[in-house]
């Protein structure tokens, strides 16, 4: 039994996507050699030109049909695609696309105008999910903050395996500045908290 | 504010997002790039739509949108008084948040094409593997549990559903701001600017509170007046003649 | 667009068998090269690597895991459906008790997050149904008018015999906070649609 097989296997009979967490207890082996494992899944099966194709959000794994048979999918499953999107949900959308897991208060900086409301439908809409903070247990103040990233249901809507696909992924993640004021916020969240 | 840039505010005012948004806007709508100077010729405009736009706006969307009209009379400040010393204050300059907001406006430009493009890729609905006809009931669970968890839904609404009163509270609207230093200055004539801000409960009605006051600065219905630079600022009301009355 | 990629994507979205005919309908070809593209497939997917195989009943097609997984994905797939419920699943089954009938709109609107997967996972349990058997709707439309109730199943292993006995009914099903949620989306609706 390989590894690879076996993971394959239980990413095949899901119908959510699947942590590296959960799929290791379901295989009886460590997370590191399921992450590996997975990489070297996603590389066989995305790099060739098969009909489907294995997506991840953060450390989350799901199989899923390959982007441009969208319209015969749909037509077969009687799904109607995506619905349309507003200018504020596509910009908010990208911010957490580019800089998820991001909390309510970066991505209030970036935009400049309070975000509840917006996240709160992007979540209803299922495109937007809160990110579990149980890894920094050694940080209280990280544990206070929710953060936010996209869903698989947004990476697949765009027919793309990751974000890390999106143009300029690189850049605008890691952009300095975006640092810089990382930084000045959590002065600030400390200095309102001191308060 | 030049004439020619006053015919042209026309941006309809639904269509912005946040103050951001409507200053980015306002400069490229001029076709300018983003800089301090650029920033501070569309503030007259930023805060023309603001003021008509205010009074549908939710008071913490407001909140934001005041925070930017304070940056940018930072800027306009250091101009109107130059001998008035203005710090900068804490944060980014507006100029370094704007272009890093309007990377993102273009990424989300990128996003939304590939959208269009409607490569939708379909995940399995359905668990693979049969199960028709199973009643797997949460063994465990009984009503008062169901109770306990129902008050806790109900009370996670609580802040959805009631409108925060304490920022209405906190904010008031730089419309009523200005109504309130004209009255002061009927009865006044000259008053200091500290007592002006005598009523305001926080920094951002301090902000407004300023902001008001350089709209009627520029509206030239009162005169400002500082002795030295760390003293206190005198506010005038104009008579007629636009010569500021006195005591005398 | 390779047939067998196409191929494969069918067959993996597929909840059923599809047969030589179903599928050169739904690629659009004739049925000789779709059986000789799923030999290939079938070819591929039997190396050693692969967790998943295609296999035929009859004249029919369709993906099955591995046989030596067999145990492994029956114990994952039944602690999937009847394990024990998550804390949002409880919310959602509670929710729907106290407000039932009740449309997905509003129950997401309560909750603030998608709970397609989560009422999916009820009804296969067998604690929730839709109302007059509106199941699965695919008009749109139609989907959006689908109320859900528990099951008569689950109010009788509560030991009831209807949810008006659950606690302080009268006064939870019909609670404020609720009918302003309510409003709320209403309001918000008539917003999109006047758009």
């Amino acid at each position: 039994m390989s590894l690879i097989s076996q993971l394959e296997s239980f990413l095949f009979i899901s119908n959510r996507p699947l942590t590296v967490r959960r799929l290791a207890e379901l295989v009886g082996t460590g997370e590191e050699a399921v992450e590996a494992a997975l990489a070297d899944l996603r590389e066989k099966t995305n790099g060739e030109e098969r009909g489907v194709q294995l997506v991840s959000v953060g450390n989350a794994y799901q199989f899923a049909t390959r982007g441009e048979y969208a319209k015969l999918i749909a037509a077969f499953v009687k799904e109607e695609l995506v619905g349309e999107m507003t200018r504020p949900q596509l910009e908010t959308l990208t911010i957490i696309a580019y800089r998820g897991p991001v909390a309510k208060s970066e991505l209030e900086r970036i935009r400049g105008v309070n975000c509840s409301l917006i996240l709160r439908n992007l979540m209803i809409r299922g495109l937007v999910e809160t990110v579990d903070g149980q890894d920094d247990a050694h940080d209280p103040m990280a544990r206070l903050l929710v953060r936010y990233q996209v869903t698989h249901d947004f990476v697949r809507f765009l027919g793309l395996t990751s974000v890390e696909q999106l143009p300029e992924y690189e850049q605008l993640s890691k952009h300095e500045f975006l640092e810089a004021m990382k930084q000045q916020g959590e002065k600030f969240s400390n200095a309102v908290i001191s308060e | 504010m030049d004439v020619a840039s006053q015919k042209k505010i026309d941006i309809k005012l639904e269509t912005f997002e946040g103050p951001l948004d409507l200053l980015l806007q306002l400069i490229e709508r001029d076709k300018l790039p983003i800089t301090e100077v650029a920033i501070a010729r569309v503030t007259e405009q930023y805060l023309k739509v603001l003021r008509e736009t205010e009074g549908g706006m939710h008071p913490e969307v407001l909140a934001d949108f005041l925070v930017v009209a304070a940056k940018l009379l930072l800027y306009k400040s250091r101009a109107l008084f130059p001998h008035l010393n203005v710090a900068e204050t804490e944060g980014e300059s507006l100029e370094e948040q704007l272009k890093l907001y309007k990377r993102f406006v273009d990424a989300s430009r990128v996003i939304e094409k590939l959208f269009h493009k409607r490569q939708y890729s379909f995940a399995r609905e359905h668990l693979g593997g049969r199960a028709e006809g199973v009643f797997a009931p949460p063994i465990h669970l009984k009503t008062d549990r169901m109770h306990t968890i129902m008050l806790q839904v109900l009370k996670s609404l609580e802040p959805v559903v009631k409108v925060p009163k304490t920022v209405i509270k906190q904010m008031f609207s730089l419309r009523d701001t200005i109504r309130r230093i004209e009255q002061l200055l009927a009865n006044q004539v000259q008053m200091q600017f500290g007592a002006l801000l005598n009523g305001a409960q926080n920094r951002t009605e301090i902000v407004v509170t300023f902001l008001a006051l350089l709209e009627l600065v520029k509206q030239r219905t009162v005169v400002v007046k500082q002795e030295g630079m760390f003293e206190e600022m005198t506010v005038m009301k104009m008579t007629n003649d636009q010569t500021p009355m006195t005591n005398q």
